[in-house]
């Protein structure tokens, strides 16, 4: 067997999950903090104002690093819900039903933060421009996964219907983040880059990645609870999470 | 002495069995088949009334609102694909037999349109009339629904059939559609709205029908495999 | 036959799970050629979810199921099994021979068989024309079993074929499934237990 | 001893048991009670998409558009106005009941409204900035909306009731209703372009709200009779 | 009772039609109070036509029904009836103490009850915060019989009420029944004939 496909099947195990989760959710969420506040704290007060935008630019410190989180957890989502029907691992369907609700958090707030700082810079709340569009669709993904989660009752049958949705939706990824390149559009194009020469000051990188780092920690971590919890709910009747709730009583 | 099953019914005459029955279905419940065709014309005819007579406008956003629609209508009528058949048992029926399901599948989605989509298609000169369409840009608007409205009906179908098993789906079927339907709407729509401003269009319809080749191809294969899942 | 034929179907330590919640527990039942396999259960107690997961509508969460010897595929279990299920599958708006005609298309014929004869078999003569719709409960299920004798599958699996029908038509039942075991073809039937049984080779399996 | 019926069950809590019941419903399917919802949404975010973002053209189109949308979204909702009462026998009890139909039919007209046209009223706002649509011209589409929904689901539930043995009533269902709705599109959508070209506009207002006081008094009394008359 | 009291519900020469054909012919009842009238006929002979032209829900093709020896009007029949038909009007979403509070609610409430003893009484003790939905076929019969219980209404028109009960089922209803006609009310109940009636003073119309 492919070792990588023998490591879920092992961590698909419910309670070494548990106990994995346990163990990692905690200093996951912890260690988010300090990157979320250094970062924040650097984006407001240390970095400059912008020569054109004065202050009002400094939402970007959330906007990107959620509209990366938005595309990043579409993305784990379809990964882990590929890998659920393939090969029918429990705890695969349960991660990418978890992902979903987290992802929808992310896309709402890049669609909030984006509108505010579209009224100073663009003069409207809203348009249907091409990058805005497919980000609102991408929100309706995620809610037509968590929709189609819920509507189920059998909660296997559940996670893998909307998992194949969420595999159907994954085609408008690309269309997000491509849509600057292939439309002309009002949104702003790719300005920061992994590789090579980022056109934005490089003050403001520092701040960003800051951000960035600490978004995908606090992801990660809330990502392990929320399974547990899917988990711990679907096998209330199992005797390992009788034990477990002995354990919390005694 | 029992046989196993006849090795000579071919898939071809399982899926023209399927076709012939399905099309006697929609004869026989004509009243219901006519319903998308109603909400069209009922669509389209509310705006002249809700924006009053005014030709040049009625004529400029008649491309969106005759594709919008179509749109609409298609959405509405998306759930009875399988409905009928699921209430009945016969899905269950399709699912057993020895035929691949995604033709099956196929099949039925070619109902679908032809009931649903192509009675709209013969009467969008009308529709434009009532909306003072520019007569030049008809042919535009009528390749753009005929690549268009399979296309819905295709990209539909796998949506319905994730949502076979639900009572009430009228909500999440059209939460789920929507994103899907999106860019058809905006391709198709644009294409009229390009050609009205005497920009080129070709290439909304290229694209068009290229997905429409894709769609073809996968929906099917898409929707047996949703069926499978989503059957209760 | 030769005795050492595998069983039509055949399944070993199969399991079904709603919800983590076990519906029918890990069982064993196989069914040959020339037998019926009868399964008695109280209303819930699982045998339509079994008859579901047999004709692979419903995926086991555990075990195994074997046609003719040979893990089950979709289209052993097509060629092999026909299902008479609590639904029928009737269109109400065509008529018992549209119906049929349908049935055939879709699965093709047993060798011998003709849509009129088998009409008359079940008790529905002068109904060919009726749409379903207006068939009593009773005429519905006779129309189930004329399907059933058209299509070339050798295994029925029937769900409560004795619900909503007369005396008459109990025994008509169980006439066409003698019929149908003495011409080598198996049946698994379910039912409540409070029916005659057709007097054939048969096992009992009590679901609980 | 059996007593005679309780004198003491005035008519007024009557309506009320049935107004808490009613809502209570709402609220515990409020995934259906959504729908028509996100039905206007659908339609009012579609024309963008179809038309291309062009502000001017949206905003002047935009009074029309919420108002179709809004209709249409309360038509797709009557059919359940009485739909799950006749499926579950509740139906029976409401005409069996010691109690005026008409008034309980009144009930049943306020809660439809109240589930399904008060929520879209609460975001046409967000509906007409989709749109672009003058922010001066809010208070007076709100204001006809406030005035034509209620009358629209009046007059709805007239037609309901006349269709309510139906099993498939959806195309009926709307083709009796269309003549019935079209006068208070017109006057409704027509205040607020009125409004739009500077125009007096207090008149349509002032007939709609006559209409409205109109239909209070006569279409629960309407659709009882009906209700009698179709009762399966 | 005094002897020269009319009876609560009578029927003089009544008769419907459908289109034309007849569903029941013309026939004469009289329902007094402490009395039970048990309407026997097969499938299709019109028992659910006739409770639901006795009840004002169809209007009579012939003849005169009549209600403490008055024509009979909507109020009069509404605070006389009580109806359990096939259908039940439970709303499934709401929970059993919710269906019964609205029904209370709208036709007002017998006195000395309580909505809490007679689910009691029906055997729901512990289903009182159950949705309808979740109850079974059995259950949901013992909540309609609850309702009937709680209501003023002094005549009961009960279409097939041994339908959907198991044998235990069958005993509480006439039970109930014999509560409630030795109280003073009456009765008019529906059946294929087939089962146990409860011992009261009962007379017997066959339909066909
Ligand atoms: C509702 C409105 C908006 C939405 C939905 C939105 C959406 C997005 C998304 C999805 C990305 C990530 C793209 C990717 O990683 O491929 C992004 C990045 C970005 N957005 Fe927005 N945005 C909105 C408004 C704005 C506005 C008003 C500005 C400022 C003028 C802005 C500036 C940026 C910048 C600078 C980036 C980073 C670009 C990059 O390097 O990739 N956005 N936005
Ligand atoms: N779609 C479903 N969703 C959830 N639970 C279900 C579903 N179908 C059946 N069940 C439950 O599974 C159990 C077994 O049901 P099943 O239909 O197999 O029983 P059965 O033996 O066929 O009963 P009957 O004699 O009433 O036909 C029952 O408790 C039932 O409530
Ligand atoms: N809504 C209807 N439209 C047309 N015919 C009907 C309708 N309801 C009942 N019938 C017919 O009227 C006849 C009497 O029906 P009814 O329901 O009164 O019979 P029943 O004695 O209650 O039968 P069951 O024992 O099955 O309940 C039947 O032949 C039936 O088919
Ligand atoms: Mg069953
Ligand atoms: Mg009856």
């Amino acid at each position: 067997m492919n070792p990588v496909i023998r490591w879920f099947h092992q961590m698909g195990s419910p309670p070494i999950f548990h106990r994995f989760a346990d163990r990692w959710s905690r200093w996951l969420l912890l260690a988010a903090l300090p990157f979320l506040a250094w970062g924040a704290w650097s984006g407001l007060f240390e970095v400059p104002a912008d020569y054109q935008q004065g202050d009002s630019y400094r939402i970007l410190f959330i906007h990107v690093p959620s509209a990366w989180m938005s595309l990043f957890i579409y993305g784990l989502m379809a990964v882990y819900a590929f890998i659920a029907l393939v090969w029918r691992i429990k705890i695969c369907e349960q991660l990418a039903m978890a992902c979903a609700p987290i992802g929808a958090g992310f896309t709402a707030i890049t669609l909030l933060t984006g509108s505010l700082w579209g009224r100073p810079m663009w003069g409207t709340w809203w348009t249907w421009d091409p990058r805005l569009t497919s980000e609102l669709v991408l929100l309706f993904l995620f809610l037509g996964v968590i929709g189609l989660n819920a509507a189920i009752e059998d909660r296997r049958a559940a996670a893998r219907a909307a998992g194949f949705l969420a595999l159907i939706g994954v085609v408008n990824v690309p269309i997000v983040h491509f849509s600057v390149e292939w439309w002309n559009t009002l949104h702003q194009g790719a300005t920061i880059k992994l590789m090579g020469q980022s056109s934005i000051d490089s003050r403001m990188v520092l701040p960003l990645v800051l951000v960035a780092i600490g978004t995908k920690l606090w992801f990660l971590g809330s990502l392990l609870v929320r399974t547990q919890t899917a988990m711990l709910e679907m096998e209330s009747g199992k005797d390992w999470v009788k034990q477990i709730a002995r354990g919390a009583h005694a | 002495m029992v046989r196993h099953a006849d090795a000579s019914i071919s898939t071809a005459s399982a899926c023209l069995a399927l076709l012939r029955r399905d099309l006697l279905l929609v004869w026989r419940r004509r009243g219901d088949a006519a319903q998308p065709l109603m909400f069209a014309l009922l669509v389209v005819s509310l705006f002249p009334l809700a924006l009053g007579p005014e030709p040049e406008l009625l004529a400029k956003i008649a491309p969106g609102v005759i594709w919008v629609a179509v749109l609409l209508s298609g959405l509405l009528s998306l759930d009875s694909l399988f409905r009928s058949d699921l209430d009945d048992g016969s899905l269950e029926q399709l699912m057993l037999a020895p035929q691949p399901l995604a033709l099956l599948v196929a099949c039925k989605v070619l109902v679908h349109w032809l009931a649903s989509a192509v009675p709209v298609l013969l009467i969008v000169p009308l529709l434009a009339a009532f909306l003072n369409l520019d007569g030049r840009l008809l042919p535009v608007l009528w390749e753009s629904l005929l690549l268009g409205t399979p296309l819905l009906s295709l990209v539909g179908t796998v949506v319905v059939a994730l949502t076979v098993g639900m009572r009430r789906s009228g909500m999440l079927l059209a939460l789920l559609a929507l994103p899907l339907y999106v860019p058809v709407l905006i391709f198709g729509a644009g294409a009229v709205m390009a050609a009205a401003q005497g920009l080129p269009f070709a290439g909304a319809l290229w694209l068009l029908g290229a997905a429409l080749v894709l769609a073809v191809v996968l929906a099917p294969l898409a929707a047996a495999t949703a069926l499978r899942i989503a059957m209760p | 036959m030769t005795p050492a034929a595998p069983p039509l179907l055949a399944a070993e330590s199969l399991a079904f799970q709603r919800n983590e919640e076990p519906v029918f527990g890990p069982l064993s039942l196989h069914v040959a050629a020339g037998e019926a396999l009868l399964i008695h259960g109280g209303n819930g107690s699982g045998k339509t979810t079994l008859l579901r997961v047999l004709a692979g509508l419903l995926p086991p969460s555990e075990g195994d199921i074997q046609v003719r010897g040979q893990h089950a595929t979709r289209e052993s279990v097509a060629q092999t099994c026909a299902l008479l299920g609590h639904l029928l599958g009737h269109k109400g708006e065509l008529t018992a021979v549209e119906n049929l005609r349908f049935a055939v298309g879709l699965n093709g014929q047993r060798e011998g068989t003709d849509i009129t004869e088998v009409l008359e078999t079940v008790g529905l003569a002068g109904y060919e024309d009726s749409p379903a719709r207006q068939l009593s409960a009773g005429q519905k299920k006779r129309l189930g079993l004329a399907r059933l004798l058209l299509l070339p599958s050798p295994l029925w699996l029937m769900d409560e074929p004795y619900a909503n029908l007369d005396l008459e038509g109990i025994a008509l039942v169980n006439r066409v499934v003698e019929a149908h075991i003495n011409g080598g073809g198996a049946a698994l039937i379910t039912s409540h237990g409070a029916y005659a049984t057709p007097a054939v080779r048969s096992r009992v399996l009590e679901l609980d």
